[in-house]
């Protein structure tokens, strides 16, 4: 039988990194605001402790305090499953993340990845696809047209561009040989990223990824000025919050994912080099952090881009989705899988 | 039709080429624009720790004026609410009683003189229409409330030399 | 422990599976049925070892199809007043038809003689893998991998040539709105 | 690991199947909106899916697998052409209700 010692690791790994993306989903929200100010030239939040660095919590501390509002005329229990299934089906993506190599501790070799799945990627989509469930029942549950029609935007967008995003991988496991995360990643050990190799795969992943994680210019399941607020036009409180904060879990995943699919995870060059003068413990410590500073270089580059490029409208992203990418998605494949072969 | 000013500019709306379709290189111009100024210096002054100066012709919070030795100058003659367009000045008047001259000038004073500064736009008509230079407005503004009824300034705090909570800009000059 | 794990999804699954049939609201019936969906995926990827054909099938029916189901029901409103019920004559009739089909299956079962079926050791390699599954699809079943992507072709331009609106001449009361071909 | 094949005997996944698929069936018999007529189809290609799936693992045999995906590529093609077809049903009498699809008689 399986005992606690041999658990216990596993369920400490498990805490730290649901702790994680809680704080870095936390302070994205923070970020995004100040990336927002700076872009337009302002400073943005700084007045709650130094630098504004609790605004956060301030706003986390509002978000429990507001007064909870259920529409009369909606679906009750489906209203308070549709943020659950978000929050909860973003929050289990980050399982098969490998966040850094094998770490020795007292003499035992423990792996930073909370399971290593032979079939990683596919979990992440299975995940993923379920998250829709929890805008669609939200949306759909409020009993208000414009839920409903974000809703029914955000699953529509999300099934179209799952499909770009599914060519963009296959071209990429076509050049790795393998689906398990932790794989890919030792595969691009020092300078052979994945991103040398897919360069076209790694722009349509970045799109798509855009798209799935509902961000401008993608936002259409939420955008202000056609829908209200779209799925969440009914929601407040900590309701609100959890559709918030899926979103923010979902763009700090997609980041992880992207560096780890294509920017060698915690690889980085002269690793060995640095291992062997660190030794076993700060080494994999520090390929966290080197694969902690992808992930947020991303979450700015999504922020980044949110200030900068107006919102398509409906037509332009389903027209870019299946005239553009999807046949782009195509040649990389043929492309690749040309390489491939002519190359071994 | 001939241009009547050369800033006007003649949109082209012809079909974009392939380099313009796949938007890429217009995206990563836009984003070199709003990288750029990420780093510019911020157009914000953090209020209360900084204030942007204001000219000496300023026109802020009202202020009851008096005269040399001290008294009052308002005579509650109501010029200066009827002047109001905001109809934000009330004042109650009363007579001035024996033993009471080193208080008001005159023998007629305001015993209750009110601006409600939540309707008043600071347009200044009140004082041009004193006739006795009872009433200025000064170069500092009224602080953050959080309840209405203070926005209501009674006499004592309009006084000059009243005690009362005002924030003061830097003039220039 | 996975014994009993088996007997618990099972039950699980059955009873979403019921409730599908028995719920009155159609967006209730489809929730379910990826409830149901799910118990099925935990059957292949816990108990039978099969991790890829669960996970794919959370996909494709989870993902995919039951979200197709939620847009048309969500798009027509379909609520619950649409379906009268029908008699309970006629329920229980479809009861014990049901009920008698499952009798002649289950007796139909238990006549097999299972030992000459089952009784296969496990022989440590997971057939369940990628790489077997992989390997098998792409040698012996290529024809018919092939033919089923001919099959999805002609499917989406069924369902697209099938669900466009026409373009039909104006019939009295019907509205007009101009439609703009991209 | 305790080997579930040894515990769980086959048939089970034989009657779990029989169950589903007879619970499809009297979806079919009882239900009369034609989305979930076409719902309780989907359950009744899952119950056969499991127990291809089943017997594939309990006689170490990969085709079993692969015969799942075809039924699930056949399931899907057949959604999208049935849900359109539903759609112009919708679309020429209002209405989804099977009994009323009646009407197409002569």
């Amino acid at each position: 039988m399986v005992t606690l010692a041999q658990v216990l690791p596993a369920i400490i790994l498990i805490v730290v990194i649901f702790a994680l993306t809680m704080l870095v989903a936390l302070y994205s929200t923070f970020a995004e605001r100040k990336v927002a100010a700076f872009i337009q030239d302002r400073v943005g939040p700084n007045r709650a402790g130094p630098g504004g660095i609790f605004q956060p919590l301030a706003d986390g501390v509002k978000f429990f305090m507001k007064e909870e509002v259920i529409p009369v005329l909606s679906n009750k229990f489906l209203f308070i499953l549709g943020p659950s299934i978000a929050i909860t089906a973003s929050l289990m993506t980050g399982v098969v993340v490998p966040w850094g190599p094998d770490i020795t501790l007292f003499g035992k070799t423990y792996p930073l990845q909370i399971v290593d799945i032979e079939i990683g990627i596919l979990y992440v989509f299975a995940v993923v696809s379920v998250g829709i469930y929890g805008i669609m029942i939200g949306g759909w549950a409020s009993n208000n047209k414009f839920s409903l029609m974000g809703a029914i935007r955000a699953s529509s967008q999300v099934i179209s561009y799952e499909l770009s995003m599914g060519l963009a991988i296959i071209a990429l496991i076509m050049v790795t040989g393998t689906l398990s995360l932790r794989e890919i990643v030792e595969q691009q050990h020092g300078w052979h990223w994945n991103i040398l190799y897919q360069p076209v795969g790694f722009i349509l992943f970045l799109v798509c990824a855009f798209a799935e994680a509902n961000r401008t210019p993608f936002d259409l399941p939420e955008c202000e000025t056609e829908l209200v607020g779209g799925y969440h036009t009914e929601y407040s409180s900590m309701k609100l919050g959890f559709y918030l904060f899926a979103e923010y879990i979902n763009m700090f995943i997609s980041s992880a994912i992207m560096s780890t699919l294509y920017f060698g995870g915690y690889n980085y060059p002269g690793m060995d080099a640095v291992n062997e003068f660190v030794g076993p413990v700060i080494g994999p410590l520090i390929g966290f952090a080197v694969l902690f500073a992808k992930t947020c270089f991303f979450i700015f580059f999504f922020m980044w881009v949110r200030w900068t490029i107006p919102r398509f409208r409906y037509d332009q992203l389903m027209n870019l989705g299946w005239k553009g990418l999807i046949p782009l998605g195509i040649l990389n494949l043929i492309a690749t899988g040309a390489a491939v072969l002519y190359f071994k | 039709m001939e241009a009547l000013t050369t800033r006007r500019k003649v949109l082209e709306q012809k079909r974009m080429t392939l380099l313009e379709r796949i938007y890429l290189p217009a995206i990563a111009s836009g984003m070199g624009i709003t990288l750029r100024h990420f780093f510019k210096k911020k157009a914000t002054i953090n209020f209360p720790e900084q204030q942007r100066p204001v000219p000496r012709v300023y026109r802020g919070l009202h202020i009851l004026n008096r005269d040399e030795q001290g008294r009052e100058r308002c005579t509650a003659c109501g010029l200066c609410a009827v002047a109001c367009p905001a109809e934000a000045i009330t004042m109650e008047a009363a007579e001035r009683k024996p033993g009471e001259e080193n208080l008001y000038r005159e023998e007629k004073y305001a015993a209750k003189y009110e601006i409600n500064m939540l309707r008043c736009i600071f347009c200044g008509f009140c004082e041009d229409a004193c006739p006795k230079d009872a009433i200025y407005l000064e170069t500092t503004f009224a602080p953050a409330n959080y309840n209405r009824n203070n926005f209501i300034y009674t006499k004592d705090m309009l006084l000059l030399g009243a005690k009362r909570e005002e924030i003061k800009p830097p003039l220039t000059q | 422990m996975l014994t009993s794990a088996f007997y618990f999804i099972a039950f699980v699954t059955v009873f979403f599976a019921v409730m599908v049939i028995a719920a009155k609201n159609p967006v209730h019936s489809v929730l379910y049925l990826v409830l149901t969906f799910f118990g099925i995926s935990a059957n292949y990827i816990f108990i039978l070892d099969a991790p890829f054909v669960g996970i794919v099938n959370i996909i494709v029916y989870a993902g995919a199809i039951m979200v197709l189901f939620l847009f048309v029901i969500m798009l027509m409103n379909l609520n619950a007043e649409a379906e009268h019920r029908k008699s309970n004559a006629f329920l229980i009739v479809g009861a014990f038809a049901g009920g008698s089909l499952l009798l002649i299956v289950v007796d139909a079962i238990r006549k097999v003689d299972w030992k000459s079926v089952s009784g296969q050791e496990s022989s440590g390699g997971a057939i369940g893998s990628i790489k077997v599954l992989g390997k098998v699809l792409y040698t012996d079943y290529i024809l018919p991998f092939e033919v089923a992507s001919v099959l999805f072709l002609v499917a989406i331009v069924g369902a697209v040539i099938l669900a466009r609106k026409e373009k039909l001449p104006l019939t009295v009361g019907q509205i007009s709105h101009p439609v703009s071909e991209s | 690991m305790p080997n579930i094949f040894q515990t769980v005997p086959l048939i089970h996944f034989v009657y779990l199947s029989a169950l589903l698929f007879c619970i499809g069936v009297v979806g079919v018999l009882i239900r009369r909106n034609a989305i979930i007529i076409f719902m309780s189809i989907e359950l009744m290609l899952n119950s056969v899916n499991l127990l291809l799936v089943a017997f594939s693992a309990y006689r170490q045999d990969p085709p079993g697998q692969i015969f799942v995906f075809f039924i699930m590529a056949v399931a899907a093609a057949e959604v999208a052409v049935g849900l359109a077809i539903i759609i112009m049903i919708y679309r020429n009498i209002r209405t989804v209700d099977i009994n009323e699809l009646s009407r197409l008689k002569g």
